[in-house]
């Protein structure tokens, strides 16, 4: 992120709503508090209209023709290229190819990265990551005969270094989240970046739940491949990215196979397309893509920097509010400059799906479940915890809500 | 709303089980989990003169489903096998006071008698019905 | 398609029209004929309100969440499947897979039939096939030592039977345009997936042309795998959809690996959703596909069979004007009930892109290129060609307009 | 609008193409395609005196590419490499008539532009860089 070099500035939150157009609406009976950001986010007007716009003035197929609305989506399409390039500081659009989610950018980058593996080499990823940046490597590791290697998390829900190092010691990839959707850890992504690429490993760097929250600066971080997710950051559902640096991407064998991806099709052979495009195989989802600018806009304006300031005030006020909860534990760092604003807690021995069905009542919306982390819910020793997670839009009267809907959870179950 | 989920018979059931252990060699054992929550339920039967005689469940879940299983156990003891097999998700549905589950949530009430039904298949030598299961998940 | 037993009628088209803002828009100060919809169709109102309208009150993640929104939201995104399943005639939901477009549908497709094939085996395909259903093809059978044979295309534009027949002894895999993107072409879907099944091979049909155009009925025509793609059915971008026979899809492997298509994640392994969900893998695109239910109930409203007895009204006309003009070639059948409305043709020695960018001046929106069919053009001998495509809301006005502007062509060019 | 792309300059060449053809014994020459629409431009160039001596170009394509690339042989011929080395994309379009080509069939006008410099660079042995080569494409 290149972030203006401006004193930082509280978001106004009663603007804001008023660009969110479902923030409007009441669940049974009462105001929506919407806690399952970490899922996905709510969409500004801005991102609505950007689609209806398209579709209404100028949807066509892309790249290969000629006529007048193929030529502006075109634009609008690379233009969405460009934003995301300097949303995460890359150095060319080239690096930039749009997947339909951060699960396929993730696929994308295992295939990418074990084109050569050979049996036995050795593929690291953490307790902590998502089965998106975990099942991809396990089923790889298996069909090549690799090894794969699993660093522990400590007491303090931190990637255990001194595990890590000795892991990746001969390691050939190093996939990792950049931060936990379940303990909002962020982790220290440069630093365990220059670690491996000082043990000779190639670096994966899921971002599906940094980049909506934190100034991502690929280059700075070093990572060789990053993932996200529109969908997480005000964008519209379909549309992911996934971040290669070039001459990785160059040297890799496309993913997807079909119209669009190839330079030239003859009987025996196929030539493929220049990057990006050798990864984006079919039509893309263009209408999307274009909507996605307008959310990077939407965050660019108000500065990332002031968004991560503003989930940190939040933090610390759900950390306060929940410590004073009986029984309740939080799964995750407590110091709110280590961790995002996603609170994965278990409040004595009720369970998690009735935490998240009482509060529905209240019209607080959070998520009960493994949250797509099996590996992280066994080494907590649980089986499914609920998650409350925070955005832009979340104030303190959403940690008030919250903390008076698990006082009635308490009343009913116990 | 919670009041429409969290219904008293439910409450109830969740928190004073009844039914909840293990029986000493039962006739029948059927154990299955809801893969979404985490939900586990086992169902133990014993069968005399073509009647349930004996049942227990044990079990790890949210408070709808072993409430649920906790209720099933009462309204099977005794039944006849023809009985027993009439017992579908309405039935159980209304025994529970028609809670207002929602599409996820039914689940979790479901499950205790899909592994109810299946213990009881099992002890008859039959299996449950690609419908059956259907319904019931 | 259940098409209901009533008699045809005519397409009302003036009331058609107002359903697609994007029809009064001007391209060049002139009115907009749009003749590229086998490249991406238009869409009505009805799809892009059902956009705004889930963005705006019903936004959520899908499948593992209790609160009101995500039940809403999964109820919304399940119907979209019974109504594919409706639409094509699949026995079950279970055989609805949705993927990203007809392009990912054909790779998963590749990968299902693909993953026990031995060296030497053989797989056919047509010369007439997109790149699309191609390419993966062509690179599976490079990757584990099976045979590739084309089937020829007859001086009429169809595929050679005799051809076909010899090919397809000892064949495993079929794999074949519905309706060619380039000629026209409808093949005798049911009649080529019989000679296949007899000679032992599983057919995968490329619908992404048939799907928009005509009644489709899967079990009748009993192909194994089915692919199309939303956006050229009046849906949104985004989304496409593979078919594939129950018992088929149970033994095939997943594809994305990822949150959402796994059942248990251990250490060492792990086991896949039920059907159809295993092939799903992270946050689908929820919102275009429950907007693509919208242009379902569009297509089923009008009828696929009036729809299909308008475009060869269409048809007819467009043949009878074109064969006025001198040195215009048709690359396809000429008979109206074994075609579809997408007219490839090349004007005397004029390249195609001048052809498109005249018409393109004249508000007339075509395409020139290979099509993604590079195979074809091969074989046609020429190295690009002009396409008019037609769609439920062109009328004779619109083959009047493509007609003028060809001779505007001429005149300008020569 | 067709005027606006298809500029009398640009009819003008395409109907009667200057300098089509081969040399001889070429001291340079370079080919490249646009994969997009098929275009095929080749330049066959002699130096002599430090300057462009000769010029003739052969192709198929579109009448933009055709009609650029018989242009530019005028435009090339007679003047010096260093004054070759200057001609730019905006050199050659002005030189077109400044015609209102969009993002797609601008990648036609160009592409003769491109070949012609790979040509010279290789006579030179030098070789294009990316910056310029992306420039024009
Ligand atoms: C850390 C992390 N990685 C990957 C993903 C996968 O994202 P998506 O479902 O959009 O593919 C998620 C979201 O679920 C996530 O939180
Ligand atoms: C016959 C055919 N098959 C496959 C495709 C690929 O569809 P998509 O680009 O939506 O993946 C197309 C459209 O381009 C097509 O016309």
């Amino acid at each position: 992120m290149l972030e203006p070099e401006i004193a930082a500035h509280p978001l106004d939150l009663e603007k804001i709503r008023l660009d969110f157009p479902i923030l409007k609406r009441t669940v049974h009976g009462k105001r929506l508090v919407y806690l399952d950001n970490a899922a996905t986010t709510q969409k500004p007007q801005q991102v609505i209209d950007a689609i209806s716009d398209y579709y209404s003035n100028y949807n066509s197929n892309i790249h290969r023709s000629v006529h007048l609305l193929a030529e502006e989506a075109t634009e609008a399409f690379e233009n969405t290229r460009l934003k995301v390039q300097n949303f995460i500081n890359a150095q060319s659009t080239d690096e930039i190819v749009f997947t339909k989610n951060a699960t396929e950018a993730l696929n994308v980058a295992a295939r990418c990265t074990t084109s050569s593996l050979k049996p036995g080499d050795k593929i690291v990823v953490t307790e902590m990551d998502h089965h998106s940046n975990f099942v991809p490597w396990q089923q790889i590791a298996k069909e090549k005969r690799a090894q794969l290697e699993i660093v522990f998390t400590t007491e303090d829900y931190e990637i255990d270094e001194s595990d890590l190092e000795s892991k990746l010691d001969g390691a050939k990839i190093f996939a990792f989240t950049h931060m936990s959707n379940v303990l909002g850890t962020i982790n220290n992504a440069r630093k365990f970046t220059r670690i491996a690429h000082e043990k000779g490993a190639l670096v994966v760097l899921d971002g599906a739940q940094s980049a909506p929250h934190i100034p991502v600066n690929v280059q700075d971080i070093g990572c060789d491949y990053f993932a996200l997710s529109a969908h997480k950051m005000l964008g519209p559902t379909g549309v992911g990215c996934l971040y290669g640096k070039r001459d990785l991407l160059l040297k890799a064998p496309p993913f997807l196979l079909g119209g669009d991806m190839i330079r030239e099709v003859h009987r025996d052979r196929t030539t493929w397309n220049d990057l990006p495009w050798k990864f984006e195989a079919g039509t893309s989802n263009i209408a999307d893509v274009i909507a996605f600018a307008a959310a990077l806009d939407y965050l660019t304006r108000l500065g990332m920097k002031n968004l991560q300031i503003h989930e940190q005030e939040i933090c610390k006020a759900v950390l306060a509010e929940l410590s004073k909860i009986e029984d309740l534990e939080i799964y995750g760092p407590k110091d709110p400059e280590r961790r995002g604003a996603v609170f994965a807690f278990n409040l004595g021995g009720i369970h998690a799906h009735d935490i998240a069905s009482i509060l529905d009542a209240e019209g607080i919306a959070i998520r009960s479940g493994h949250h797509c982390a099996q590996i992280l819910m066994e080494k907590l020793g649980v089986p499914a915890t609920s998650r409350a997670s925070f955005y832009l839009y979340n104030g303190y009267d959403d940690v008030d809500a919250l903390s008076k809907g698990l006082h009635k959870v308490r009343e009913v179950l116990n | 709303m919670s009041s429409d989920m969290y219904k008293e018979i439910i409450l109830d059931y969740y928190k004073n089980p009844r039914n909840k252990g293990t029986l000493e060699s039962p006739q029948s054992v059927a154990r299955d989990s809801n893969p979404l929550c985490g939900d586990v339920v086992e169902m133990q039967l014993n069968f005399s003169d073509g009647k349930v005689s004996e049942i227990k469940f044990n079990g790890d879940g949210c408070a709808i489903s072993q409430a649920s299983a906790s209720m099933l156990t009462e309204v099977v003891m005794g039944k006849t096998i023809e009985e027993v097999r009439k017992i579908d998700k309405n039935v159980l549905l209304e025994n529970l006071g028609s809670p207002n589950l929602g599409a996820v949530r039914i689940k979790c009430a479901l499950l205790p008698l899909k592994v109810m039904k299946t213990a009881l298949y099992q002890y008859l030598g039959e299996s449950i019905t690609r419908e059956e299961s259907n319904s019931l998940s």
